[in-house]
């Protein structure tokens, strides 16, 4: 991969309330066009981590980088601009609003280019084409999945943030959000996922993060993570012998 | 809309049996169906050979069918022990006549804080007994729930989820525990869970969902090899890891 | 101010804060224990108060119209309950006070029966005839030339004392648990098998009944009844009191209540520079501005407890 | 047949200043989840504003319904600068809202009461004119009202559906969070919520003083009947508060065909109370999911 990281969080300490840190003193780097995935058991502060980066967790103190520019502490809208996105785990759909006006939300910072968008969007995901005047409520969970990355992708976005993607999802359409990733992932947007399918996730993943206690576990490549005998221990389910 | 249309099962007394299914296969809405927190527009309940349907979900609880939810509802600003203490049944102090006189019930309340405590203790609760709910974790919550549910003396519970959010190895002992209550107690657990190793390790019989209809109800062995289920829900992964 | 005059003066304006402190020692037993956002408490008052009126102007004896008021005014709790409670806080919030502007419309039109806006006349029945007895027997062990109003002022309080120290009790009970378990989360009370329904019905009604009480010293106190007495805004004022001495404090109602009255009505001894209906305005403003900053700065009231705040 | 047309057009004339309070109070109950009781007050502070343009300094009524409605934007505007965002930001829940926006309320009333008195106040308009149509009259005052009403509701109804602005309040009040972490600019969608709530409601604070006469209780009176409106219409509907408050006007109206007058306001809420008997979440309203 390149030099220059796209995407660069040191040191970040802090949580939702001023009492309590979730995060201490967590760091993330992705590199340009990286598949970065953040692991972790329950309450490690993955999701915080994800938040914090993009400006809804109150930091105490570290900074993010994007692009060379502080974020630290910034509004979402502003990142959004500044081309980063994000996914939440859940709601992270409009119910209420058809497909074609939730894709329309997501384009609040490119309203020009935003026809242009929603036709690659739907070349992306024809099935969303297909409904794109009904309410998004309708949507199944795979199709809601679709839709809400869809979304956050309708600015063009350089780093596309991911809060457990296949969380609740059937085997059969994880598989699917996975080809997504790496779709999405090919056409040159680094992505930062956090996942609970590890093994999966890990499979894809050109840089790891293991999160423990708001702190950096493990580091390196997916592909290492995996071979090491620690972090299959730990939070792989005890290495083969917990796969079937 | 319906979330669930038609969907057909049974679970055997004293049996361990697991609701399974993709995401927005009603599995939820079944729970909320028969534990009468959602009204169903037709079919019925039968519950120790006694039709229920249409009743409420307090009612059913006292008749022993007692559940948790997904997205835990502990009490916030009440103690963790009360939370615990308030599931207890037969309890003539929670009678509105009975309130101002405590010699009804003094006796009755002390045992049920008795109780409350081991149940704490079996899901180590035990030294938050006095901590207000809400300052408990996800997981912690969870727990609280299933020792609620318990503190019921349920013939029937029904578990939505139980181990989200818990640690692993606190989440075997839990179901060691559920199964030994079987045992001694004739204890009948029916619960969605995502997890397959769980499912498959633990359950009698696997109830499979999808799109609000039961696709199969079989042992975890039969269901694993049902080439519908495995369309339906396991797909490709579960091919691969079967 | 004369003295004296000065002395029956507060002597009213504590009686008023009495009456306000039973009233909201109701309240708090449906919002305080069981979180209902009864909106149209002053309905329950004015049930109490009209219904012990109306008897009493037709005959019935005082004492025996007491205890009927105040039942009537707990089965309306449970008829207003029946259609209402299943409904969300913010709906039940506002059908309550809308049965209680139907009610108050009701008996400002039927003046045949009720006088209408000229008012319920005697409505305190025998009370003048036993303020008098009880003043001669204070004459009697030497408490001379008291003012009339006194006996009325300590019973008033001796009753809402009595209704704390009442309420307290039950607190400790399992009952008041299972309040509190609805209050936090209504199924998850009910998935253990508490009848939820049926307990916030009880609540209603224990609530609607203490309010009954309240209506019949404001009947003493007032003699005269008229449907303005009964408007949305005594509620308010309710709220205020709750919101200032902390929801599920019984202690901080009794004290709001005496800080409430007498801005309410206290004001009026002190003299301002300005016209007295200007004063009069601006000791609402002053009472919206404390909701508003206890809001903003102690939800939890003077006694309430943080922990214990539910307000979501 | 003649009285029940004649009852139509004053109900409609009455359902149109219900509406329009009910659409203002049920925007910012959708975007802010804020039940707020000042919104009567806003109403009643719109229509002294207008009073004071068109009686005090003698300027022509168009002018000073104008002026109400950009003042009342404006208190909208400070309210949330200084109650609401500060409050929401610090966490506090419904119910916390709602008790201080009472005590907005009270504030409110009562200044209006401290600066301009008790006794009623008039706007300068004809108040006697009315055009025979034959089988029913009209008065000016009711073409006025209705046209007025029926233009606002159209454009804000357009608004809503086909506006970027007015598709990201419908996001916003789906999710304020996804809304914000889509990249949506949420304060100036809530801007626009507080200007277009507040504008409305001193719109129809004017009406409402056009139609019968101002007091500093004039917008309290009639929020009840507003928020029947916007309960019959599912709360959190703009949409459904329009309809609830036109059928609000007309029940009340027709509902003099048959019983007094005085009990007009009382049917209202017997009609609001029934509503909620069969459809506990309102006429239009959604059913709200658990589990």
């Amino acid at each position: 991969m390149t030099d220059a990281p796209v995407l660069v969080a040191e040191d970040l300490v802090g949580g939702y309330v001023a009492e309590v840190d979730i995060l201490r003193g967590c760091a993330l780097t992705a590199g340009e066009g990286e598949i970065v995935v953040v692991i972790g058991p329950n309450g490690a502060g993955k999701s915080t981590l994800v938040k914090a980066i993009f400006g809804l967790v109150p930091l105490r103190q570290g900074t993010v980088t994007l692009h060379g520019t502080d974020v630290t502490g910034q509004r979402p809208n502003r990142i959004s601009a500044l081309g980063m996105s994000y996914v939440p785990q859940v709601n992270n759909v409009f119910p209420s609003l058809t497909i074609q006006e939730n894709l329309e939300m997501g384009a609040a910072n490119s309203r020009a280019t935003m026809d242009e968008r929603m036709d690659a969007m739907y070349a992306l995901f024809p099935r969303l084409r297909e409904r794109r005047r009904n309410r998004a409520e309708g949507l199944s969970g795979g199709e809601r999945q679709m839709l809400a990355v869809a979304r956050a992708l309708m600015p063009e976005p350089s780093v596309l943030l991911l809060d457990e993607p296949s969380a609740g999802l059937a085997p059969k359409a994880v598989g699917e959000v996975f080809e997504t990733v790496q779709q999405v992932n090919a056409s040159g947007v680094t992505i930062v996922m956090i996942e609970q399918n590890a093994r999966a996730a890990l499979a894809l993943a050109d840089r790891g993060y293991v999160l423990e206690g708001g702190q950096n576990r493990f580091t390196g490549k997916g592909a290492d993570l995996l071979d090491d005998p620690q972090v299959a221990e730990l939070y792989l389910g005890g290495g083969a012998a917990g796969r079937e | 809309m319906k979330a669930v249309d038609g969907a057909t099962f049974t679970v055997r007394r004293g049996s361990i049996t697991s609701l399974i299914g993709p995401n927005g296969a009603g599995k939820t809405t079944a729970f909320n169906l028969v534990t009468g927190f959602t009204r169903a527009d037709s079919g019925t309940v039968v519950f120790e050979g006694r039709n229920v349907t249409r009743r409420g979900p307090d009612q059913l609880a006292r008749a022993g069918m007692v559940r948790t939810f997904q997205l835990t509802r502990v009490l916030g600003k009440m103690r963790v022990i009360e939370n615990a203490m308030l599931a207890a049944s037969e309890h003539p102090g929670e009678r509105f006549v009975n309130a101002l006189v405590p010699r009804r019930w003094k006796h009755r309340e002390a045992e049920v804080r008795e109780r409350a405590m081991e149940m704490l203790d079996q899901v180590g609760l035990a030294a938050k007994a006095e901590d207000y709910a809400a300052t408990l974790s996800g997981g912690q919550r969870k727990l609280l729930e299933l020792a609620r549910a318990l503190m019921a003396e349920p013939t029937l519970v029904m578990l939505d989820e139980p181990m989200a959010g818990v640690n692993p190895t606190l989440g075997r002992q839990l179901l060691d525990y559920l199964a030994r209550l079987r045992e001694e107690r004739g204890l009948t657990v029916l619960f969605i869970e995502h997890d397959m190793e769980v499912v498959m390790g633990v359950s009698d019989e696997v109830v499979v969902m999808g799109e609000g209809r039961v696709i199969t109800q079989a042992p975890p062995d039969e269901v694993r090899r049902d080439q519908r289920v495995i369309d339906a829900y396991l797909g490709a992964a579960g091919e691969a890891e079967a | 101010m004369d003295p004296l005059l000065a002395f029956g003066f507060w002597a009213y304006v504590l009686t008023v804060a009495g009456v306000y402190a039973i009233f909201v020692l109701g309240l708090q037993v449906q919002v305080g224990d069981t979180g209902l956002l009864n909106f149209g408490h002053v309905a329950f008052m004015a049930i109490g108060a009209y219904s012990l009126g109306l008897m009493v102007t037709n005959g019935i004896p005082t004492i025996v119209a007491i205890p009927i008021a105040v039942v009537l005014a707990a089965i309306a709790g449970v008829l207003l309950g029946l259609p209402t409670l299943r409904l969300r806080g913010d709906y039940f919030a506002i059908v309550t006070i809308a049965a209680g502007e139907i009610l108050r419309i009701l008996v400002q039109n039927r003046q045949d029966e009720t006088g209408g806006t000229l008012g319920l006349r005697r409505a305190s029945g025998a009370w003048r005839d036993w303020n008098d007895s009880m003043l001669d027997w204070l004459d009697g062990l030497g408490l001379r030339d008291l003012d009339r109003r006194v006996p009325l002022l300590v019973i008033t309080w001796v009753t809402a004392v009595l209704v704390a120290l009442l309420l307290m009790h039950i607190g400790r009970s399992p009952w008041r648990r299972t309040l509190r378990a609805v209050r936090e989360n209504e199924d998850a009370a009910a998935a253990v098998g508490k009848p939820v329904f049926r307990l916030k019905l009880q609540a209603l009604a224990l609530g609607a009944a203490i309010a009954g009480l309240a209506g019949v010293y404001f009947t003493f106190l007032q003699t005269s009844l008229y449907p303005e007495n009964f408007e949305p805004i005594v509620t308010f004022i309710g709220f205020a009191i709750l919101i200032l001495g902390g929801i599920g404090s019984y202690f901080g109602t009794v004290l709001g209540s005496i800080v409430i009255a007498f801005i309410i009505s206290g004001v009026r001894f002190l003299d301002f520079p300005i016209a007295e209906d200007k004063v009069a305005a601006l000791r609402f403003v002053v009472i919206g501005l404390i909701i508003m900053g206890m809001m903003a700065f102690r939800p939890q009231g003077l006694f309430g407890k943080k922990e214990e705040l539910h307000l979501d | 047949m003649e009285t029940f047309l004649q009852t139509t057009i004053n109900g409609l004339a009455s359902g149109s200043i219900y509406a329009l309070g009910a659409i203002g109070l049920s925007l910012v109950y959708a975007i802010l989840k804020l039940v707020n009781f000042a919104h009567g007050d806003f109403m009643t502070l719109g229509g002294y504003v207008a009073f004071v343009v068109n009686v005090s300094l003698g300027a022509p009524l168009v002018v000073a319904a104008a002026a109400a409605v950009a003042a009342i934007a404006v208190v909208g505007l400070i309210t949330e600068a200084v109650i609401w965002r500060p409050m929401r930001n610090r966490g506090a829940g419904v119910m916390q809202l709602l008790l201080l926006s009472i005590g907005l309320a009270f504030v409110i009333r009562n200044l209006i009461l401290f600066g301009w008195g008790g006794q009623e106040k008039r706007l300068d308009i004809d108040n006697t004119r009315t055009f025979d149509l034959g089988i029913v009259r009209i008065s000016l005052i009711q073409v006025i009202v209705i046209s007025i009403a029926a233009v606002v509701l159209v454009a804000v109804g357009v608004m809503l559906r086909s506006t970027y602005v007015g598709k990201s309040m419908r996001a916003l009040s789906d999710s304020f969070d996804l809304a914000e972490v889509s990249g949506i600019d949420t304060r100036r969608v809530v801007t626009y919520t507080w200007v277009l709530g507040g504008g409305l409601a001193g719109l129809a604070g004017v009406l409402a003083g056009i139609f019968t006469t101002l007091r500093p209780d004039t917008g309290f009176l009639l929020l009840l009947g507003i928020f029947a409106a916007v309960i019959l219409g599912g709360i959190g509907n703009p949409f459904g508060a329009l309809v609830g408050g036109i059928a609000l006007g007309l029940v009340q109206e027709w509902s003099t065909n048959w019983i007094t007058p005085t009990y007009k306001e009382a049917i209202g809420f017997v009609v609001l109370i029934l509503v909620l008997l069969f459809r506990p979440n309102g006429v239009l309203g959604h059913a709200t999911r658990t589990g």
